[in-house]
């Protein structure tokens, strides 16, 4: 995949995504503050209307830092920090890079899922955005192809939401709930698997795509 | 919803235009976002600049503690969210007087990850930072986590103590000292009896059935150590003084200074109620109270409860509190 | 009843121990009788003595403008209730430093009786003494009857200058004369959006269906001019700005003092959102506001709402709201 | 009367007095603040206190101050200082005096409502204490013999308290009110009238008592 049907890509799939931020929002507000909805959806508009505005000579990498600065200031909190963090991380992952391939992709989420376990003192298992990421990177880089890879990436993050329910919140606004926090989805885990169906639903990914 | 507010989304904007035209003298934007003040004279060359920032609603926390010998900018977030990187940095690079740049705020995540992110931004320009965090409520970590412990309304001794090493030109691993050492020997403990409701949602930040109290309650509503019957001031007061001797190791003999802090609704009537207890309690434990604070000074909108913070006193600590300050919401001459 | 304190009946005797344990260097008992308050200094000999009095659950009124260049002493009643007239005549006697006494406090039959049963006992102890009501809501009566107006926060007003002519030295008649010019030019109107709980009955102060308004609510719910649905921060800021405008006569190029006063419960951001609405609101008149206050000045107990006071400018009322004072709750310097 | 007489007859009725206390707290709970009952209460008991303590030799005059004093300070109020300030005016007019008869009554109690409607600046029909004690007092010095005197008095105070419901308070924090105080009895005329039965139930007046 090319810079420019990188950036394409990215708006298709952020303007899926929109359609998940009630969804967000309630699941945040059980758990945290209800602010979710909102981070997503005015971090994704800022990124639209950042990439709309970068000009078309920019390299994958600048058009990761283009994300990470849009999201970082949209609606500030710990997800946009969090996020933007890890966007900055995977774009030095891939300084150097004219286009991507699924291998970049696995690369570029495994940095941004390192940055954040760094940032956030976070672990797998604390029921955490980190939770979907880390099994995402995984299936990512297990696999060789582009649509086989999204879709083992949603698979995985699918059931690593599911399984989060099971677990008490260690990190964030979710962890003061304690014990309470047992059976719920965690809305940041559900975010990152949110936002990799919205790219197998904007279907950005040509067949045999790498 | 019980609110004197337009449009909720421009809630903390009117707010902040109202404290800009307020006090134009005092406090003011250094650029073309309102979310971001600095005292009137700030950056003060050679010396160090104290950045502070959250979220709204905790007026005069922590817009509030911006001026003379306390913060020098502030970076303001929604209502209990935080305030962006950038803003956190546009904030930094107004105040930065090229002595280095103190962050000093609660330790909640989202301000965290967003401060951290800002430090980022400020080596890139070669200005210095430390952090560090106010992590004085006693019931959201047991001491062995002290370190995770939320922050509230003990920053306040932080600032104070901080803002008066700046001031003097203490160097910028100096003030941070200064602060740390405060953080250290703060302690804090809430009561809530009836929950805020968040402007934007109209949701309220916890439930408690009527008559009930939560003992060890966060500044958002986070949940505490005991919920049961309301009990007389007497008696909560007891329950948290025990508790903040405690976890201070306070001693015959030892000074403190302390703050019976409103959280919004609650009558300063019942706060004088209370620290009348706190002196009793004290003074039972032959601990002398050297320097008190009554009033609100970090509330969370239109909460009914308290707070009551104790600093373990020593010469140095004392003598910065009793520093002068001014800002629009706190004066010590 | 979601409040923190003892035993109702000890609840105001136990909040002025609180006051007297944390402000001993600034406020003391004259005698016996803890519900007389006076400034640690009283009396200052050659000067004129400036005695309020009132109901308790307004803090900071009125034992809080107990200080210097405010009031020399308070006669503090039960909650909403009047001191006695024995307690008006200790305060008088403490205060006294021959130079006569001036009785400043708000318009209340209760208040207003037992002061003139203390002044007639001041006079069997040649203490000459001279009456100033403050009476500054303009809700509770038309313009036509302006001399049985309520007194409400305004009157801080009141307090500020007369404690500054009476700090500087003018005789008795001249104190009297600035607090009647300033009660004279003195406005001010509230809203309510929640009752007072009344510690010794439990009894709501008044009743309001959930999502409506009082506007021109008085300090102890008395009832208003206007009951309806609430409405924007800027819409009831514009209603109570016209009347008030209105009521002083304000014209283009007049000056005035503001105070945006908290009741209790609303938080301190609503008043800024508040304040900058009556900024806007008279700089369309061409009104400059000279000297702002934004805070809980006058409140009643947990009461949801506020209230704002205009003070019509001119040098001389301007020069005396700007002189030093000092006490516990107030500071000007 | 003498007075020592007078003594034990104000102490029999006062102690009567306090029965009442709860009707005058609920009639003030609805037009005022509910100390009515606390203030009556209270000075009842201070009165008390204070006859004990007075001397022997205290001439009616003095015993009238006496009470003034005591009922001024028991629970500060509006009720406390007017009533106050009418026993002051109503021992003035009786300065001199060694003994009481009805026509004395009706003296005391003509200078004790002057003075209160001087203080408060109200009038016969502005719905407060004044509308009973004017009544009384015309009551008392239409009679020739305590027991009728008395009689009257309650009479007419009985009266007048019933009419107050028709009005509208003028005065006091019941004014306050406005139109919405018809229909409601007043408290302090109610405590008026409640004090003038209860010297009858003490039966302190000897047959033909002047
Ligand atoms: N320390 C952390 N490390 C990793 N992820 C975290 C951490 N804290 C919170 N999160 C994630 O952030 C999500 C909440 O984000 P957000 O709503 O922005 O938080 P807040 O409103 O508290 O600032 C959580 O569901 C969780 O997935
Ligand atoms: N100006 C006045 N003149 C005469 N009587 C008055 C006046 N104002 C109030 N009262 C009487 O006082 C009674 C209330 O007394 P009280 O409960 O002590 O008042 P408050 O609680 O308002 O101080 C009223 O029922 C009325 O009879
Ligand atoms: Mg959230
Ligand atoms: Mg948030
Ligand atoms: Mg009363
Ligand atoms: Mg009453």
């Amino acid at each position: 995949m090319r810079a420019d049907q990188l950036k394409s890509a990215i708006k298709a799939s952020l303007a899926e995504l929109v359609a998940y931020s009630d969804e967000l929002r309630d699941l945040d507000q059980a758990l945290g503050d209800g602010d979710l909805g909102i981070t997503v959806s005015l971090g994704a508009g800022a990124i639209i209307e950042a990439l709309d505005e970068l000009g078309d000579d920019a390299t994958p990498s600048e058009i990761a830092r283009a994300c990470a600065k849009a999201f970082a200031n949209a609606n500030p909190s710990t997800m946009a920090a969090l996020v933007a963090g890890g966007l900055l991380a995977g774009s030095k992952a891939w300084a150097g890079r004219d286009d991507v391939d699924v291998a970049a992709a696995a690369e570029f989420v495994r940095a941004a899922g390192e940055n954040i376990s760094q940032r956030g003192k976070s672990q797998l298992g604390d029921k955490t955005i980190l939770d979907a990421i880390l099994p995402a990177a995984d299936a990512l880089a297990a696999a060789t192809d582009g649509r086989e890879g999204l879709a083992a990436a949603v698979a995985a993050a699918e059931r690593a939401v599911l399984e989060t329910q099971n677990l008490q919140s260690r990190r964030g606004r979710a962890s003061w709930l304690q014990e309470r926090s047992i059976g719920l989805k965690d809305p940041g885990a559900t975010a990152m698997w949110r936002y990799l169906q919205s790219w197998e639903k904007a279907g950005v990914l040509a067949e045999g795509a790498r | 919803m019980k609110k004197i507010i337009n449009k909720p989304e421009q809630f903390v904007d009117e707010m902040i235009e109202g404290i800009l035209l307020a006090h134009p003298d005092k406090v003011r934007t250094p650029g073309d976002d309102r979310r971001i003040l600095v005292r009137a004279d700030a950056p003060l060359e050679g010396k160090v600049g104290i950045v502070t920032g959250g979220g709204s609603g905790h007026l005069p926390l922590f817009k509030g503690y911006v001026g003379r010998g306390l913060c020098s900018g502030v970076a303001i977030g929604n209502v209990f969210s935080s305030p962006s990187s950038q803003q956190v940095f546009e904030a930094t690079k107004a105040v930065d007087g090229g002595a280095g740049v103190l962050y000093l705020y609660g330790n909640y995540g989202g301000d965290v990850f967003n401060f951290d992110l800002a430090a980022d931004l400020a080596e890139l320009e070669d200005i210095p930072t430390r952090t560090v965090l106010g992590r004085d409520d006693v019931a959201s970590q047991p001491k062995e986590r002290k370190h995770d412990r939320r922050g509230v309304a003990g920053i306040l001794f932080a600032y104070k103590a901080a803002g008066a090493a700046a001031e003097r030109g203490d160097s910028l691993e100096e003030v941070a000292a200064v602060a740390e050492d405060v953080v250290e020997h703060t302690a804090t403990m809430g009561i809530g009896l009836s929950p805020t409701i968040l402007p934007t949602t109209g949701a309220l930040s916890f439930e408690l059935p009527d008559g009930e109290m939560e003992i060890g309650i966060g500044i958002h509503g986070e949940p505490g150590i005991h919920r049961g019957p309301l009990e007389t001031a007497d008696e909560i007061t007891d329950r948290i003084v025990g508790a903040l001797t405690e976890d201070l190791a306070l001693e015959s003999g030892d000074r403190v200074a302390v703050l019976v802090n409103g959280m919004g609704a609650t009558p300063l009537e019942e706060l004088y109620v209370v620290y009348r207890r706190v002196h009793q309690a004290l003074a039972g434990q032959d601990v002398a109270i050297a320097k008190s604070y009554v009033g609100e000074y970090a509330t969370s909108l239109e909460m009914a409860g308290l707070s009551i913070s104790l600093l373990k006193l020593d010469d140095a600590r004392l003598e910065l509190l009793e520093a002068p300050a001014q800002s629009p919401f706190f004066q010590e001459s």
